[in-house]
């Protein structure tokens, strides 16, 4: 199956990469662009398990290694 | 890192290679900078899961000494022998150039060579130095006397909103930290490359006959 | 690719082979070649891996001395630095892939000459680069500019590798063209050298590294190619690179090498598997079988084809003993690599590459090899550029100044060099900006290194000749600036397309400078690289060729590196001006930024005074009474003077110069062979110079924060350093 | 409005940081894991538009600066 997990900087942690990007984005011309934050997806193919078994192997990748819990957060999704 | 213990001690430290697991007879540990597992994901995340990992916990439990500079340091994060995070420069380069550390606490083993307010050159080289916690964390590193050392300019001035003196971005201008019991110390910059006149000077220097002085002891 | 596909001469011409060149092939397969042995020959006989059209010239280089152990044709070139150690060194390009995709174009670039390095048996100690950019004004510049620089920094900061130099020019003609030619150094005993040629019937064929991709396919023809607007649609051949493997990759071969068990060793660089088993198999004079179905590999369903042209990064190929294999395989087991026996050398004097059961190519290999295109292409002599007339100076000398090292060629690099981890390892004595050439030293020894990379591509445009052999003198005068004695050079010949008369004059011109300079200053070439075809076309049809850029990468060897010096100001000393000055202005960075023309001949390069000059200022460092040195380029005197300021903070009172000639000429023209020296005694100095036959005055005395002019203006270091430093942080960080 | 952009690494080119975070799972004892991509999320608040026109002004974003199309794909999703 495959999952994606989605880690985020937390609310409150200044995201300098965001803020970078929004400054690029307006230089382009792009208005209208108020708040950015980048974060990472990893996607993973596990075999042999079902779907809840999946999300709860990702859930622990995350919380063991994909994610550092002091200034991010994740989010899982199961996609196929 | 080995070169400037070396000097110091007068004997080449072991190296460890990351897959052993025993650390028996060991006065100091030190995980050095150096780009673990090419710093993907994030920087030290990987070395802190790694065989020897453990080891150095229970070194670090039965009261051991440990000094993480640069990834070593990002290291200690993620394992969480240290409090906070290291987060991308803020500037989003990679920086290599000679910073001031002022000294900000003294009565640690890392740090008991030099008095509070000292000032001293180091030189840094990283991408992600840029140290940040919660506040909780702060209050309690900035109460409890367990930050080691601030960037600062050359007189010492720190001011965390200026990349003069704050080169990272780092939160109240945070260049290394120490642990509870002051055993375990955590820096970005490298003051082991500030051991030989040749080489540009000998800033480092306290720190590591400091900490030589310490262990004997 | 897994269509069939009719291999005939108009796919040969889509490979990049000529009519006559297919005609070849047909006639030493004596069939019609099947699609993976057309591949074979389309890569082995391109400009990149043949040297088709630079062969000839080439041999018109010095390669040997005393202290050279091999020369060009090994992978990189090996001096003797004394004490049993050898040097490794060599440079090369990565043009083309940093135009497409520069942050991996840079950073390949750079894992590239790493495996050459180490390839060797040496543990790589430094990196440099040479770097050519467009028009700041080009909004494609300042993109290229970002890649480039965070490749090569993420490459090398990742493999722990200090980069310790280099050097950057803008100019138009690198528009759509930028050069990226990485250099670097390694360190090995003499005694235990690694080469490349195949040796052993039955002897087991090893791959180790990354498994193999459908990265970069045809990226040595790509790369023999102008660029056009097609170039974009050639962008899914862009490699990737992985610098923790090649860390990992380093220490595995070192360690390996440490053993008997390696009879030959060669990195897959342009061309992976097929110019790496053709050239160990072709120099041993052996036949090689590979097995393809043994190939770790990334990707499902590759073909022979795609097997055996693939430029996936980070592997080597290696000739094992056979009673080793087991050990070598431990080791590379132990370093988490993909390890692998391919195939075996045979007496056949065939490559043959058999997967799935199939054999898809089966190819003499002596004769892919002698009859290897070589070309005499026409070369039109270089007209004698005219001479510049009369100039004069439009501003002020401190408002001249301030401008001048303020410009995109002479301002502060430390926004580049501030991204590059210079001290990793621990060995670096004199970081970038410190002293005229980056100096290393060698652990546990006395020993150090100067190294350097230079060209002066204005120069070569006007008089290729004099520009081929003032790149030579100014890396060799870099390197005895900090007193370290010149050994050797490297060298990467980046130039337009050789089927044009005016290129290839430009190319047999340099050569010819460059031969003459490197006999005359006992600097032979050790290694080095060729990149042709930098030109692009614009959409409009023109053809546009890069200014000729042969870029020199020197090194010299301290016997004791305490000796050596820097180029900053010291405080309290005379500063003695070395070498005669005419006040050249031909071709000089005072004429294209203040007046705006680039017009003239360059500074004539006299070889006899160079080598004389040098000597001397060599023998005074070592001596200890010169205790600062900077050789006088660029900008001429002036600059000189400023950037030593710049570099300490510490100032001096310039004097009238009482020579004649306009001001201008004299502070900013760039006659060869100079140096600015501090002495505690500089009437000692000119007297010994004297007879030693050196032109020497002093022109300062040093002291304080500020640079005061001989007109009595005083600029302050550190307003100086605010121009210096503004380029770089405004071009890229706005 | 909020629009997610993702950006992944094309099939075929390498992905050093997915193999490494694949092997450290291994090592971690997590098994299953077979192929692991990384990519970043770019998470943007749009001020003034409808979804569509939202898409449209990501998706020119991400061929302009986000996703460097070399090398990378990108995916676009309005959230909110
Ligand atoms: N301009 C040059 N001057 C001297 N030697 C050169 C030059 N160009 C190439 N060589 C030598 O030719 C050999 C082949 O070079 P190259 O094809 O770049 O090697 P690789 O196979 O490692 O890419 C090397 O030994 C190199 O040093
Ligand atoms: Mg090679």
């Amino acid at each position: 199956m495959k999952v994606r997990v989605t880690v985020m900087l937390k609310d409150g942690v200044l995201d300098p990469q965001g803020k970078a990007i929004g400054h690029a984005l307006q230089t382009l011309g792009f208005d209208g662009v108020h708040d950015v934050r980048v974060g990472k997806v990893i996607e993973l193919d596990l075999h042999g398990a079902g779907e809840e078994e999946t999300h709860k192997k990702a859930e622990d990748m995350a919380r063991n290694l994909l994610a550092n819990l002091v200034i991010e957060d994740y989010s899982i999704e199961v996609v196929s | 890192m080995a070169i400037a213990l070396k000097r110091v001690t007068g004997h080449a430290p072991r190296m460890v290679w990351h897959h052993e697991t025993d650390l028996t007879g060991v006065d100091l540990v030190v995980l050095p900078g150096g780009f673990s597992y090419g710093d993907y994901l994030r920087c030290g995340a990987m070395a802190a899961h790694s065989p020897i990992m453990p080891a150095v916990r229970a070194h670090a439990d039965k009261g051991g000494h440990i000094l993480g500079v640069c990834n070593g340091f990002q290291i200690l994060t993620e394992t969480g022998l240290l409090p906070g995070a290291l987060l991308r420069n803020a500037n989003l380069r990679f920086l290599s150039q000679d910073c001031h550390l002022r000294v900000e606490a003294e009565a640690t083993p890392f740090t008991h060579r030099w008095k509070k307010g000292d000032v001293f050159r180091a030189p840094l080289a990283h991408g992600d130095g840029n140290y940040t916690a919660d506040p909780a964390t702060l209050e309690a590193l900035e109460g409890e006397g367990r930050i080691a050392f601030r960037y600062a300019d050359a007189k010492g001035r720190v001011q965390a909103d200026d990349t003069g003196c704050n080169p990272n971005g780092s939160v109240n201008s945070i260049a290394g930290i120490v642990s509870k019991n002051n055993r375990i110390c955590g820096m970005m910059p490298h003051p082991e490359d500030l051991v030989d006149p040749l080489m540009g000077g000998e800033d480092g220097l306290p720190l590591f006959e400091g900490l030589v002085e310490a262990l004997v002891r | 690719m897994n269509k069939p596909v009719t291999v005939d001469l108009s796919l040969a011409r889509e490979f990049g082979l000529t009519a006559e060149e297919y005609g070849r092939v047909l006639s030493i397969m004596g069939r019609t070649p099947s699609l993976t042995e057309l591949g074979v020959f389309s890569v082995m006989w391109s400009e990149h891996c043949s040297y088709k059209s630079s062969r000839k010239w080439l041999r018109g280089l010095p390669t040997t001395a005393p202290w050279v152990i091999h020369g060009p044709g090994e992978n990189a070139g090996v001096v003797d630095i004394g004490e049993g150690y050898a040097a490794i060194f060599k440079m090369e390009s990565h043009n083309h892939p940093s135009f497409i995709e520069p942050y991996q174009g840079a950073a390949t670039g750079v894992g590239g000459i790493l495996r050459d390095v180490f390839t060797m048996g040496a543990r790589p100690i430094a990196n440099l680069n040479a770097l050519r950019f467009g028009s700041p004004e080009n909004p494609n510049t300042r993109r290229i500019v970002d890649g480039v620089v965070r490749g090569i920094g993420g490459y090398g900061n990742c493999v722990g590798v200090p980069t310790v130099g280099g050097e950057i020019n803008f100019h138009p003609a690198y528009d759509g063209n930028p050069l990226v030619n990485a250099m670097t150094v390694g360190l090995a005993r003499k005694d235990r050298i690694f080469l490349s040629a195949a040796a052993g019937i039955g002897n087991p064929v090893i791959y180790v590294g990354s498994r193999t991709g459908r990265d970069g396919i045809h990226g040595a023809t790509m790369s023999s190619a102008e660029f056009d607007e097609d170039a974009l649609s050639k962008r899914p051949t862009v490699q990737v690179g992985d610098p923790f493997i090649e860390k990992l990759l380093i220490e595995a071969c070192l360690e390996l090498m440490e053993t008997d068990a390696i009879v030959a060793i060669q990195d897959m660089g342009a061309a992976g598997l097929t110019s790496s088993s053709v050239e160990m198999a072709g120099k041993g004079g052996v036949g090689i079988d590979l097995d393809l179905d043994a190939v770790p590999q990334r990707e499902p369903n590759m073909t022979a084809y795609e097997m055996m042209l693939s430029e996936s990064q980070e592997r080597m190929l290696m000739v094992l003993r056979p009673d080793r294999t087991e050990l070598a395989r431990k080791i590379f087991e132990k370093w988490e690599l993909d390890f692998a026996i391919i195939g075996h050398l045979t007496e056949t004097g065939h490559i043959v590459v058999r997967h799935k059961g199939q054999v898809e190519a089966d190819i003499p290999l002596a004769p892919l090899a002698d009859q290897a295109p070589v070309y005499d292409r026409p070369a039109q002599k270089p007209s004698i550029p005219a001479p510049l007339g009369a100039v004069h100076a439009p501003l002020s000398l401190d408002a001249m100044l301030l401008e001048l090292v303020a410009s995109p060629d002479l301002c502060s690099r430390a926004w580049v060099w501030n991204q590059y981890d210079s001290t990793v390892g621990g060995q670096t004595v004199r970081r970038p900006g410190a002293a005229d050439a980056a100096i290393v030293k060698i652990e546990d020894s006395t020993l150090g290194l100067a190294l350097t990379t230079d060209c002066t591509p204005r120069y070569c445009q006007a008089d290729p000749r004099t520009g081929g052999a003032q790149a030579v003198a100014e890396a060799w005068r870099n390197i005895t600036a900090t007193g370290a004695r010149p050994l050797a050079v490297t060298d990467n010949l980046n130039f337009g397309n050789p089927e044009k008369p005016e290129i290839m004059g430009q190319f047999v011109a340099a050569i010819e400078g460059m031969a003459e300079a490197c006999t005359m200053l006992d600097f032979p070439v050790v290694s080095g690289n060729v990149s042709l075809y930098n030109e692009t076309r614009a959409p409009d049809g023109s053809v546009r060729a890069i200014l000729p850029t042969p870029a020199i990468g020197g090194l010299g060897v301290f016997e004791d590196v305490r000796k050596a010096v820097g180029l900053g100001m010291q405080a309290d000393k005379d500063v003695v001006l070395l070498g005669a000055t005419r006040g050249e202005l031909g071709q000089s960075v005072w004429l294209r930024e203040i007046l705006g023309r680039e017009e003239g001949a360059p500074p004539p390069v006299d070889l006899a005074v160079e080598r004389r000059n040098g000597d001397f200022v060599r023998g005074e460092i070592l001596a200890g009474a010169i205790t600062a040195c900077h050789d006088v380029a660029d900008g001429g005197i002036l600059v000189a003077a400023a950037e030593m300021v710049m570099a300490s903070g510490i100032g001096c009172e310039l004097e009238s110069p009482d020579s004649g000639m306009r001001p201008e000429a004299f502070w900013f023209g760039e006659d060869q062979a100079r140096y600015l020296a501090c002495v505690d005694d500089g009437a000692a100095l000119c007297a010994r110079a004297a007879k030693a036959g050196v032109p020497a005055r002093i022109i300062a005395r040093s002291g304080g924060n500020d640079l005061i002019l001989p007109n009595g203006v005083t600029i302050s270091a550190a307003r100086m350093n605010v121009a210096h430093g503004t380029f770089f942080p405004a071009l890229m960080d706005a």
